[in-house]
């Protein structure tokens, strides 16, 4: 039940923010009627947004540490564009593609889910296959590190603070 | 009345979608629904004859919204596709024993009826594809319906030449809008009027003929039919053979080229080559069949040459004897094909060279089959001979003495291969001893006597005169009134 | 959940962060079809790609607990009976066969209510296509090809001849 | 001419039609053939800097007529994708049927029929 009223009210704010500045005039009551009757029709069918405990999002802190870690995963992922457009760019090709495995600390569905978009989205590095336990594959284009522990702290440690401040 | 128009489709598509919501508990009413709905659309076409008008979906004037249009020649081939159906429907109650799942059967079933409803009433030429694919899509999957290897195959050449058919006029309808701006079939025959046949067009109408032919299984685009009539469960054969390729194939090509493009010379001389094409061909493939329902199929290729060739003529004479032989076919071919279905029913067996005595082991079959083989093969008191009558004075009137005499040669040919249906089939001891499985359910056996008293009736639509049996000639004034006004 | 079949947790989670997203913004296209590009099929598409992305993820199973398959079929035949229903109804109320039969004023244009019968029109359209692509989509993944007798044979034979 | 771009993409639908042997080709064929219509419908209501055909608040109807591009044909695209997408699901469920039957997608070794 839990689940699904968080599911409702995302699906709500979602809605009215869709609706809202539609033309020149305001959203009426026709359309948030529609919208709490659609958020209601999803929250039935869809169960649920995620299954981690949902109240942990009102706390502010998490969305000001997300905020910090927007700009710093931009930071990195031009950082990588300009190494990968070095690579491609030098004549001699300086890559030295292979699969790495790499280990997280993070627990949760979520935060685990996060790290691997991260990692995916920073250029050069891309999340092959998570396991159960927690152990990533990446595939890397410059392999610089073979161990796991090396590996995991070039290509994990960066994010791993950060997410384990917004989503553990 | 005219609120009825639109029952023509609503009522089939209603009752298609209605049977799959209820019958997983009930197993009767896949039976009564689709019954019931052939009942009424029966009753409502038949009320329909004679009456004409316009109506105007959604109240909506003629150049914005869909247009349905009922004139003479809509009527009686309203009153063939649903007089067929629900002879057909009939048939299906036990029949349709032999397969598994009736309920799907019958919904395919209603939503072809509601295409043929569909095509055969509309008057805009978009709409008329759309309701074309949704019959064409129902009988795909209804010749597919046993799932066996033969089934399968035709199906899917089938599908895919019905496919490239659709393409074609699609391209066609897309031309035509591009060049008249318009889909409503009135206006779209007035702007003709006024920049007359330009090489568009024309393009168009090749695309029209080519289409449309492969939909009729006329002969350079007929591969499909001997496979794909044949494969089907035999109610279905009947509306297949019977009505379909008439109602989204001679139907169409009738209607746009007299109503819409307007016939010129040109136009006739290619329906009539077709026609006779067809005629010739048609009959020649039959004569060597041993499957009686391949045998049958063939037949159509050759019976819809002649209603071809009938309209070809132009004259209200050739149309009338097109349009009646049209009538006639459907009524006696589908007659045929429930024959073979109870043959099949009964036996197991459609094979002639392992048939024999039928006429014997099953009594009513045996005269049924007699009434529509004389019918097909044009004998003196049944529909059949006088429509062909109709069609050869027509030729002769019109001075083609050579096609007046192709088609009394066919004529006599499909007499002859008649007659070896009824002897190997029905007459002659068997090679070896029948064994009878299941006796004729009463409902066929109603559905068979409805096809053949009508086989006999309607030859009396004749005496008012053999220059326009009374049914058609309504649907004669419609065509040779020329191109739609606005 | 992580474990059972299905593909990787990633995708996994990522599925269940937008399937309701998905499903909402399908719906919003439904209902705002008459104001913006639009309508009844092109929301049905996008809600059935929710389905059909949890399927992908988590298999037919996972699938079939949000959306039974009865319950899809049922909904297939119900969203059209809907359509022929309001078009019935228009012949009821106003005389004509698929009249809008809500009537609108003009102050009301470019609101969600100023389009009569078509929003509930769109309404059906999708359910319809909603759930039939859905079951066109799961009766075609989930379908067991089992090859037997002769296409047997003819399988064997070619893998015994190089 | 771009309307003969359209009717190159219909005749190479075509040609697989007529000349592949497999029967997914076919069907892959008959698909390009329907998108080169539809594209060719398309193509019949564009209008060079036009509008897209959807009204907004305060706008004249006549202004506005002469500036959108036609919208009927996006109508029949739309209807006609819907056709052909099941056409597509019927021929993609007959292929795994035949397959299921046959063991085999050559449509030369279906010879259950004889033309």
């Amino acid at each position: 039940m839990k689940n699904r009223i968080t599911l409702f009210t995302v699906c709500l704010i979602v809605w009215l923010l869709l609706v809202w500045p539609f033309g020149r005039s305001p959203a009426g009551v026709p359309d948030v009627v529609a919208g709490v009757l659609v958020a209601a029709v999803t929250a039935a069918i869809m169960r649920e947004i995620s299954m981690e405990r949902a109240d942990r999002w009102l706390n502010p802190v998490r969305w000001f540490w997300a905020a910090v870690y927007l700009v710093v995963l931009t930071y990195y992922i031009i950082r990588a564009n300009l190494d990968v457009a070095y690579r491609v760019l030098h004549p001699a090709m300086p890559i030295r593609p292979g699969i790495v495995r790499v280990r997280t600390r993070l627990k949760g569905a979520g935060a685990r889910t996060l790290l691997a978009n991260s990692i995916t989205l920073t250029p050069g590095t891309l999340s092959v296959e998570v396991t159960p336990d927690g152990d990533l594959f990446i595939h890397w284009i410059n392999v610089t590190a073979t161990g796991i522990e090396r590996a995991t702290e070039r290509i994990v440690g960066r994010f791993e603070w950060f997410i384990s401040r917004i989503a553990e | 009345m005219i609120h009825a128009i639109p029952m023509m489709v609503v009522l089939p598509l209603a009752g298609a979608f209605f049977i799959p919501m209820v019958s997983r508990r009930a197993a009767w009413v896949p039976d009564a629904v689709g019954n019931a709905v052939m009942v009424v659309l029966a009753v409502i076409s038949f009320g329909l004859i004679g009456r004409e008008g316009i109506y105007h979906v959604g109240g909506w004037p003629t150049p914005l919204g869909i247009d349905l249009r009922l004139d003479g020649l809509t009527a009686i081939l309203l009153l063939a596709v649903n007089g067929i159906g629900l002879c057909a429907a009939l048939f299906s109650v036990s029949y349709m024993e032999l397969y598994t799942s009736k309920f799907r059967y019958y919904s395919l079933f209603l939503f072809m009826v509601a295409g043929m409803n569909g095509v055969i009433i509309t008057g805009d030429l978009f709409n008329l594809y759309v309701f074309m694919e949704i019959a064409a899509i129902a009988s795909y999957a209804l010749v597919a319906f046993g799932c066996e290897h033969e089934e399968l195959e035709a199906s899917f050449k089938y599908a895919v030449l019905g496919g490239v058919a659709s393409s074609l006029i699609l391209i066609g309808i897309a031309v035509v809008y591009m060049i008249t701006g318009s889909l409503n079939m009135a206006q779209i025959a007035d702007r003709i009027q006024t920049i007359g046949l330009t090489p568009p067009i024309l393009l168009a109408l090749c695309l029209f003929v080519a289409g449309f032919g492969l939909k009729a299984a006329l002969v350079p685009f007929h591969a499909w039919l001997p496979d794909a009539h044949p494969s089907a469960p035999a109610p279905v054969s009947a509306m297949l053979s019977g009505v379909l390729i008439k109602a989204i194939g001679v139907y169409v090509m009738a209607r746009l080229f007299f109503n819409v493009f307007g016939p010129t010379s040109d136009l006739l001389a290619v329906m009539r080559l077709l026609g006779v094409l067809s005629m010739v061909i048609g009959v020649l493939l039959a004569v060597g069949q041993w499957d009686m329902k391949r045998l049958f199929a063939y037949h159509s290729i050759s019976q819809i040459g002649y209603v071809m060739l009938g309209l070809g003529l132009g004259t209200p004479l050739g149309l009338a004897g097109g349009l009646f032989h049209l009538l006639n076919h459907s009524v006696f071919k589908s007659l045929l094909f429930l024959n073979a279905g109870s043959v099949e029913y009964s036996t197991g067996r459609r094979n002639l060279k392992q048939l024999g005595g039928m006429a014997r082991i099953l009594p009513l079959t045996g005269g049924t089959t007699l009434v529509a083989s004389m019918s097909i093969g044009g004998v003196p008191p049944f529909n059949g001979f006088w429509s062909k009558l109709i069609i050869i004075f027509a030729c002769i009137r019109a001075g083609f003495y050579g096609l007046a005499g192709w088609a009394v040669l066919v004529s006599v040919i499909t007499l002859a291969s008649f007659l070896k249906v009824l002897r190997y089939g029905f007459y002659e001891a068997p090679a070896e001893k029948l064994r009878v499985e299941r006796s004729m359910a009463p409902l066929m056996a109603v559905a068979l006597l409805l096809l053949a008293i009508s086989c006999l009736a309607m030859s009396l639509f004749v005496v008012t005169g053999l220059e326009s049996p009374v049914l058609v000639d309504r649907a004669v004034e419609a065509l040779s009134a020329g191109v739609f006004g606005m | 959940m992580a474990a059972e079949g299905g593909m990787s947790l990633v995708v996994k989670t990522v599925t269940r962060w937008l399937k309701g997203l998905i499903f909402l913004f399908g719906m919003y296209i439904m209902i705002y079809g008459h104001l913006t590009p639009g309508g009844g099929f092109a929301g049905g598409v996008i809600c059935a790609s929710a389905f059909i992305l949890i399927t992908l993820a988590y298999g037919a199973p996972e699938a079939y607990r949000h959306l039974p398959r009865g319950a899809a079929e049922k909904l297939d035949s119900f969203g059209a009976l809907t359509f022929l229903i309001i078009a019935l109804l228009g012949l009821w109320f106003a005389g004509v066969f698929f009249r809008n039969f809500i009537g609108t004023s003009p102050e009301s244009h470019f609101r969600l209510t100023s389009a009569g019968v078509i929003v509930p029109c769109n309404l059906a359209i999708g359910l319809k296509v909603l759930s039939s692509l859905f079951l066109v989509f799961v009766m075609l993944s989930a379908l067991h090809i089992i090859v037997s007798g002769e296409g047997r044979r003819r399988i064997e034979r070619r893998r015994h001849t190089p | 001419m771009i309307y003969a771009l359209c009717l190159v993409l219909v005749g190479i639908g075509l040609y697989g039609v007529l000349a592949k042997k497999n029967v997914v080709k076919i069907v892959i064929g008959l698909m390009i053939m329907e998108y080169g219509i539809h594209l060719l419908l398309i193509l019949i209501g564009y209008r060079r800097n036009g509008a897209f055909p959807i009204m907004q608040p305060g706008q004249d109807p006549g202004a506005y007529a002469s500036v959108a591009v036609d919208p009927l044909p996006q109508a029949l695209v739309l209807t006609s994708i819907v056709i052909s997408l099941g056409v597509l699901a019927l021929l993609v469920a007959l292929c795994l049927r035949l397959y299921e039957k046959y063991g085999t997608f050559d449509i030369s070794e279906m010879r259950r029929l004889r033309g």
